[in-house]
């Protein structure tokens, strides 16, 4: 836990390099592609920054317990942020339907 | 000292909504359950802050489970002073929606989503633990997701998307300053934090400047400064007018609240002796420049953008990019300059109240307007003024609260925010303090000149009768800004209180009402 | 043929999942599972049963009423009854939560919110089990993911 | 008051301090008596103008009872700020307050006449009537914070009275320049107040007045003597229309005669004078003098220039104003006693003449039907008793004797000939400029009188006398003028007008520095009879304006062509181009910023965070820790096919590659939850993948395959961003895995089973410890329910908000 872990920060930045990439498109589908990957990457993130190595945090199988907190913490982030994906997915479906595209560089609304 | 008290505001909330769900197919009795749920919300409130007058700090351990480890309420007389100001807006508005939306659109989800965004700020006013506070947030966001998305059409849906995409990738940060900060500090809990700060040695500590700023951009996300400001005006423009009034009024105070909460409880704990790179100071010292920066180009882009916006809600939108910018500002100040601490935290609460009764009056003054007259286009409407004097001379007395006309409440936020800069030697921040102001005064005065007066247009002369409810609903507002504004005194003893958090003692107070004499 | 096969599986599936989703709730206090995964499980259970007969059927043929759009679906058929499971999910998390403060107001403590206990009892046949009350607040929670999970696909499904 | 017409000498000492409830009384008639104006006027219709003419007289009354009485009286207001509601009387206070209240009771008499029959009366009256109190606040503040309060409530009346013809776009362009430029200079003015009060701790007036040479050594200590100056001075130059603000005034005519002459002559324009007055104690010194009595002076001559191209009266009137103020805050900017004395009895004598000439205006116009120049003329037949009052005002208005405004001319000439005398140099300029303003006043002056005589020209119509309530205000002004140049003779015959004599000495004791607080009470003045350098100053001035006054085609032909060459004279240029400079501004910032594009915002967003972080982390210094690799190779490997993924993800030809890849990624995700010891998010993370892919699948279906070309430069930008973002990310990881603190997460691990009786303390902290988050979360869960649910059934309705 004391050493930084080089290898999970150089995963993580190509994932939220890719993310980012990905909610920098002017295909709404490619943005919620961006999303989704960032959300996965920060619930790898999060599991990690209680410490990786222990055993599953379920009493009664010995061994140094690895950090419940966190994993408690992915659990309510990941429901969270699917709720959320869920409701945009159907927000884009909407999107398209109002607006006939789901090219951002089209689409223009009346407020930008 | 532990009463029920503390967590009541939220749960009040929270049965309202479910209940206005369970009770949807009975239209009547949803409305009056709804606002039966929100004057009972106002009533635990005022009774709270009854409890919290003039300087308590209650902790609640939410299941019985001592802090750090469970989760902390805290009722004190900042989050007294926001629960206070959700507690006159949101019964006002909520009356004003009644008469304002169809009623399928109630009995779909309105008063639902109205319930649930009292409940993420009320719980993100009140918790006292940093991941709480996230999700306090995301309940606040999905509910404004559902109030910008509400008439589904054209504006609405991508108004939402870029709202819900935005706010996603501010999730995603959000979470990675605060996983970092438990990865550093051991704690969520924000009074544990600061007392780790407090004991922490330099090198441990100097994670936390950084994390703790990109918390501050993830707030910034949310009070809607510049340069993450774009949201704004979509969204207030495609939400029902009562909903932007609460969207603008009380839900982007939350962003602001947590700069203040998180920025002046938590992390001016660290050790004064601290000294950064190239900045001399505590840790919250480098907050000084990056919300001087935030502010100023948010007072500036936003006054500027609303100059010339053809609709009434475009302009109240822009203007709250900039009027947000007027709150931060003094916090810049009081961050950079630790005698000020109290001083431009009080100056911040206060611009914020203005804030939170006049943007709130405007947005339903604009929903009067495009309901009778079915348009909000400033170049359709004039003569306004003749055909309702008492809608003109509410809007009125919110625009001038926004110029900072005395003895409206926005006069001292002004004054404060002019002091705080005074005091803390910041030439550049009064000067843009002083040009918003002048913008303020140009947009306020072309809409009314463009709105009120001018010869009555067709649209304006063909208009039906305008809502005696509603009507009362606006200038009970311009009441409570002149209110606060005459009996400025007490208003300003209790953001003075709220403001002493900021200070050593203060937090101290907090501290130890929340661990326990100091117990961890 | 697909929906043959489909139909064919979704029998096999349907009694199958629930009986995970159940045993998943249970074990959640002392083993992987819980309240929320139950209730995703139950809800995909339930989405394949739409995927294989289709929204309509299910209506007609469980409920006998006669839907058509997404309005009516929310209005008259199933997403009603879903939209108030997930009301009812929430009030029962929240009333839990409450009981403890009435508790606490009855026996004239302070009791905070959600302030949950346990009892170990000994049950013929189950020997000596756990009763925790925090496990009427994960009912709330299952409750509340099936509902929203079941009213999000049935719309999107109605589409 | 009684002081006064007894002719007694001022002394302070004797002087009883004034009472509260009097103040509270003569400020909150105003008030009261606007908020039952709608009433009133549903009673009285065309009568209201009396009863706002009652209530004003009452006011005089007070004003006059309070007139033997000095200091300040206050009720605390915001106690921890130091601010109070307070209140101060002096003899400035006194003169303005009385000007405010007496000239208030004629205008409104005036306005019977005038607004008679007019729609909007109600509205006006509660507006002057406010505005009345406004001034009044102003005039008797003891508090910065008070004084500025009435002072943006005079302008805010200001601007709803210039824009009570509000169909008309004139009215409304000018209502919006005058609050622009008020209220604007209002806000630097109260950054002024602000620094003063926060160097001297107070907000009180009375404090400082009670205190002046010490609260200016505090000022002085600070450093903010200049800043403070300015700023005040910028306060008082926008309302007093002083050069280059004098821009809103003019268009200001726009509103009913009757508020020209109050607000617009008389008492609104005058807050900016008082307030030098008022501050004048504090504050004189060299600065002082170098800065108003340059703007004074260079406000006097170019208005008057101005004056002299004015094709109607009102126009006159109005740059004539902005002229003679030029004057008062020349006056006042001499040190000593004798620019106090200028400015004082200038302040007294331009009221009179000015309100009468604007009424005599709102007359003509009125009863002719036209206010400019070049259709009016003889009118002295239609109109015998209003040029009697016009020729004592104008010649009041051009300095010559015996009418009142010469007396306080020759102060002025006085005042800068000791000032150049004593400074040399550059300040001979003051006396040159003061002649020179002097002789284009008297030029307009006359070509405003010969309105009433010479020919009347035959497009004039026929002329209806005015109504005794329009003349007699008019009339009781001109007496004024009137007897206070007569006095004058009288002095010079032995017989100084005592009372005003006294009066007006009082006023200039309360305007002094501390350096010259003796000179207080010794106030004469007489038409003299011997030479002096004023004397000739006057006369050439005089000489000069009968000159260009008979050489009036070529006056006018050469101002008018000066102004055509230096258009910047008027002004206006920096207004509307401030104005639609800042319109088009923007537009530009609107359109530049706001692209509509979602990828410009979500930008901005990433680089903003990446921006606030980076600057923390680089303020810190801190060292990114760099160990070797410590995870095992399962992990590693797993890691390594989730970042292959998601580049695929990127790379996906089409929106279904695009999910296959996702799903990778999310597999690869799940088997990293598993070999990090995480089976209850694992677990989540399958159910949750399983059901998201099911409905993005069930969407992708509904939407069109769109494969968006990337361009190069924008591929290049966003791949820059998103690196940012990654080595944010990166770094982050490393510092936060890097340290190793007490975690509280110990604690669960401890005591879950005692406490809460579950073995899996993770579901035991989501149900459990941290419930209220599973609360919040299950809240989040139903409402994106409700939204889905709202997007769906609001579609039907086809309702628009």
């Amino acid at each position: 836990m004391s050493d930084a872990e080089v290898v999970l920060a150089l995963a993580l930045g190509v994932l939220f390099t890719a993310g980012t990439f990905l909610v920098l498109r002017r295909d709404l589908v490619r943005v919620v592609f961006g999303v989704l990957v960032l959300s996965q990457a920060t619930n790898v993130y999060l599991v990690t920054m209680g410490g990786i190595g222990g055993v599953a945090p379920i009493l009664g199988h010995g061994g140094t317990i690895t950090d419940p907190l966190v994993q408690a913490l992915v659990l309510t982030a990941v429901v969270i942020g699917f709720a959320t994906t869920a409701l945009l997915l159907v927000l884009v479906y909407r999107t398209y339907q109002e607006h006939g595209s789901i090219d951002l560089d089209d689409i223009q609304g009346a407020v930008r | 000292m532990t009463t029920n008290l503390v967590i009541a505001p939220v749960l009040v909330a929270l049965v309202t909504a479910i209940t206005c769900i369970l009770v949807r197919f009975a239209p009547r009795v949803q409305r009056t359950c709804s606002l039966v749920g929100v004057v009972a919300y106002s009533a635990t409130t005022f009774a709270l802050l009854a409890r919290v007058w003039p300087a308590n700090t209650l902790a609640y351990q939410v299941g019985n489970w001592r802090a750090p480890y469970g989760i902390t309420l805290v009722a004190d007389p900042l989050s007294g002073f926001m629960l206070t100001m959700t507690a006159v807006v949101a019964p006002l508005t909520l009356v004003y929606s009644v008469r304002h939306l169809k009623a399928p659109g109630q009995r779909v989800s309105y008063h639902t989503l109205f319930h649930f965004l009292l409940v993420g700020s009320t719980g993100a006013f009140l918790t006292g633990d940093l991941f709480n506070l996230f999700v306090w947030f995301e309940v606040t966001l999905m509910a404004s997701y559902g109030l910008v998305a509400f008439y589904s059409g054209r504006d609405g849906t991508l108004a939402a998307t870029r709202y819900v995409v935005l706010n996603l990738v501010g999730s995603s940060l959000m979470l990675l300053a605060v996983g970092g900060l438990y990865g550093v500090t051991g704690t969520l809990n924000m009074a544990d934090m600061a007392r780790w700060l407090a004991a922490a040695s330099p090198a441990e500590a100097t994670p936390v400047l950084g994390l703790s700023l990109l918390l501050l951009a993830v707030f910034g996300l949310k009070a809607g400064l510049v340069p993450f400001q774009w949201w704004v005006p979509s969204a207030y423009a495609a939400a029902p007018a009562p909903a932007a009034a609460m969207l603008a009024g009380v839900a982007k105070k939350v962003g602001v609240y947590a700069v203040i909460r998180v920025g002046f409880v938590v992390f001016a704990a660290a050790d004064p002796t601290f000294t950064l790179g190239g900045l001399a100071g505590d840790l919250l010292a480098a907050y000084g420049p990056v919300l001087f920066a935030l502010a100023g180009a948010s007072i500036l882009v936003g006054g500027l953008a609303a100059l010339d916006r053809p609709t009434f809600e475009e302009t109240l939108a822009y203007s709250s990019i900039g009027q947000v910018g007027f709150i931060v500002l003094p916090l810049a100040v009081a961050a950079a300059v630790p005698d000020l601490r109290t001083v431009g935290v009080a100056a911040a609460l206060v611009y914020a109240l203005n804030h939170a009764l006049a943007k709130p009056l405007l947005f339903l003054v604009g929903g009067l307007v495009e309901d009778a007259a079915g348009t909000t286009e400033l170049d359709v409407l004039g003569g306004l003024a003749g055909r309702s004097p008492t809608l003109a001379g509410a809007f009125l007395v919110g625009g001038l609260s926004l110029v900072g006309i005395p003895p409206l409440a926005g006069f001292f936020g002004k004054l404060l925010v002019f002091r705080a800069a005074a005091l803390g030697d910041a030439t550049v921040a009064l000067a843009v303090a002083v040009a918003g102001a002048v913008l303020t005064i140009a947009y306020v005065s072309r809409t009314w000149n463009r709105a009120f007066w001018g010869e009555r247009t067709d649209v304006v002369a063909s208009m039906g009768a305008l809502d005696p409810v509603r009507l009362a609903v606006v200038v009970a507002l311009a009441g409570c800004i002149v209110a606060v504004g005459v009996g400025f005194g007490p208003v300003y003893g209790f953001a003075e209180a709220a403001g002493h958090v900021a200070t050593g003692p203060g937090r101290d107070a907090y501290v130890r009402a929340v661990l326990g004499g100091g117990v961890a | 043929m697909t929906t043959v096969i489909l139909r064919t599986i979704t029998r096999l599936v349907l009694p199958l999942g629930f009986v995970v989703s159940f045993a998943f709730f249970l074990q959640g206090h002392n083993l992987p599972g819980g309240g929320f995964i139950a209730g995703v499980l139950t809800a995909s259970v339930v989405a394949l049963a739409y995927l294989a007969y289709g929204l309509d059927v299910v209506e007609e043929d469980v409920f006998g009423r006669e839907v058509e759009t997404a309005v009516e679906h929310v209005q008259h058929g199933v997403v009603r009854d879903y939209q108030t499971l997930y009301a009812a999910g929430l009030a029962v998390a929240v009333a839990g939560g409450l009981a403890a403060m009435l508790y606490g107001y009855l026996t004239d403590t302070t009791i905070p919110f959600m302030t949950q206990t346990f009892r170990y009892a000994t049950v013929p046949l189950f020997g000596h089990i756990e009763l925790a009350s925090a496990v009427v607040f994960d009912l709330g929670v299952y409750a509340v993911v099936v509902g929203a999970l079941l009213t999000i696909i049935s719309v999107v499904g109605a589409e | 008051m009684a002081t006064f017409i007894l002719g007694l000498p001022y002394d302070s000492n004797v002087q009883p301090t004034p009472d509260l409830w009097v103040l509270l009384a003569l400020v909150g008639l105003p008030f009261a008596a606007a908020a039952a104006t709608p009433l009133v006027a549903r009673a009285l219709g065309n009568r209201t103008a009396y009863y706002a003419a009652a209530v004003a007289a009452v006011c005089f009354g007070l004003v006059v009872t309070l007139a033997g009485t000095h200091g300040g009286a206050a009720v605390s207001w915001v106690g921890p700020l130091s601010v109070s509601l307070g209140f101060y009387v002096d003899g400035l206070a006194t003169l303005v307050g009385a000007l405010a209240s007496g000239v208030g009771v004629l205008v409104f008499l005036y306005s019977a006449g005038y607004m008679r029959g007019e729609p909007g009366q109600p509205k006006y009256y509660a507006t002057m009537l406010a505005f009345m109190g406004s001034m009044l606040g102003v005039v008797y503040a003891g508090d910065l914070v008070v004084l500025f309060c009435f002072w943006e409530l005079t302008s805010v009346a200001s601007f709803l009275l210039v824009g009570h013809y509000s169909d008309r776009r004139d009215s409304r362009y000018a209502a919006r320049k005058a609050m622009l430029v008020t209220v604007g200079g209002g806000l630097f003015m109260l950054v002024g107040f602000v620094l003063l009060a926060s160097t001297v701790g107070t907000y009180s007036l009375a404090a400082m007045l009670a205190e002046p040479a010490a609260t200016r050594a505090a000022v002085e200590r600070a450093g903010l003597l200049l800043p403070i100056l300015s700023l005040v001075g910028i306060g008082a130059a926008t309302k007093s229309a002083q050069v280059p603000f004098h821009v809103w005034l003019p268009d200001a005519m726009a509103a009913p005669t009757p508020v020209s002459a109050f607000l617009h002559s008389a008492t609104m324009v005058k807050a900016g004078v008082f307030l030098l007055g008022r501050v004048r104690p504090i504050l004189v010194g060299d600065h002082w003098t170098e800065i108003f009595v340059a703007l004074g002076l260079c406000t006097m001559l170019v208005a008057a220039i101005l004056a002299v191209c004015a094709s109607e009266l009102k126009e006159l009137l109005a740059y004539s104003t902005v002229s003679h103020l030029g004057l008062i805050v020349a006056g006042f900017g001499f040190t000593g006693a004798l620019g106090s004395e200028t400015a004082v009895f200038h302040i007294l004598n331009h009221a009179a003449f000015k309100a009468a000439l604007f009424l005599v205006a709102g007359i003509v116009a009125h009863e002719a039907g036209t206010r400019a120049f070049d259709d009016l003329g003889g009118l002295r037949h239609d109109l015998p008793i209003t040029a009697a009052v016009a020729v004592v005002a104008a010649l009041g208005m051009g300095g010559v004797p015996p009418f009142n405004g010469f007396y306080s001319k020759e102060l002025l000439f006085e005042a800068s000939y000791e000032f150049a005398h004593h400074a040399g140099g550059l300040a001979w300029l003051a006396p040159v400029v003061a002649v020179v303003g002097s002789v284009f006043t008297l030029a307009y002056s006359l070509r405003f009188l010969a309105v009433f005589f010479g020919e009347r020209p035959d497009t004039l119509g026929h002329v209806h006398r005015a109504p005794w309530s329009m003349t007699g205000p008019p009339v009781a002004l001109a007496a004024i003028a009137g007897v206070i140049g007569l006095g004058g003779i009288t002095a010079a015959l032995g017989a100084p007008l005592a009372p005003v004599e006294s009066f007006v000495g009082w006023v200039v004791g309360a305007t002094l520095g501390p350096e010259a607080a003796g000179h207080a009470a010794s106030f004469h003045y007489y038409l003299p009879t011997y030479v002096s350098p004023a004397v000739v100053m006057s006369a050439l001035a005089i000489a000069g304006g009968i000159v260009c006054y008979l050489r009036w085609r070529t006056v006018r032909w050469a101002t008018r062509g000066l102004l055509g060459a230096l258009p910047v004279l008027r002004a206006d240029g920096w207004y509307d181009g401030f104005v639609y400079g800042a319109n088009h501004a923007s537009t530009r910032v609107q359109r530049a910023l706001w692209t509509g594009h979602l990828r410009t915002y979500a930008a901005w967003t990433f680089v903003g965070a990446v921006a606030l972080a980076g600057f923390g982390y680089l303020a810190t210094g801190i060292a990114v820790p760099t160990a070797g690799p410590t995870l095992g190779a399962g992990l590693t490997i797993i890691l390594a096919v989730a970042a292959v993924a998601a580049v695929a993800a990127v790379r996906a030809p089409s929106h279904v590659a695009g999910v296959m890849a996702l799903s990778v990624v999310g597999f690869a995700v799940t088997v990293f939850f598993v070999l990090a010891s995480a089976p209850d998010v694992a677990l989540t993370q399958v159910v949750v993948e399983t059901v998201t892919f099911v409905v993005f699948l069930v969407i992708l279906d509904k939407l069109p395959s769109y494969y968006g070309r990337i361009e190069r430069s924008r591929a290049a930008r966003d791949a820059v961003i998103s690196v940012l973002v990654g080595g944010l990310v990166t770094v982050t990881t490393l510092v936060a895995t890097d340290a190793s603190p007490d975690a509280i997460a110990t604690y669960f691990v401890e005591n879950t089973v005692e406490q809460a009786g579950g073995h899996n303390i993770v579901n035991v902290i989501l149900v459990d410890f941290r419930g209220l988050d599973t609360l919040g979360e299950i809240s989040v869960v139903a409402m994106a329910a409700v939204t889905v649910l709202t997007l769906i059934v609001m579609r039907e309705r086809g309702e628009t908000p």
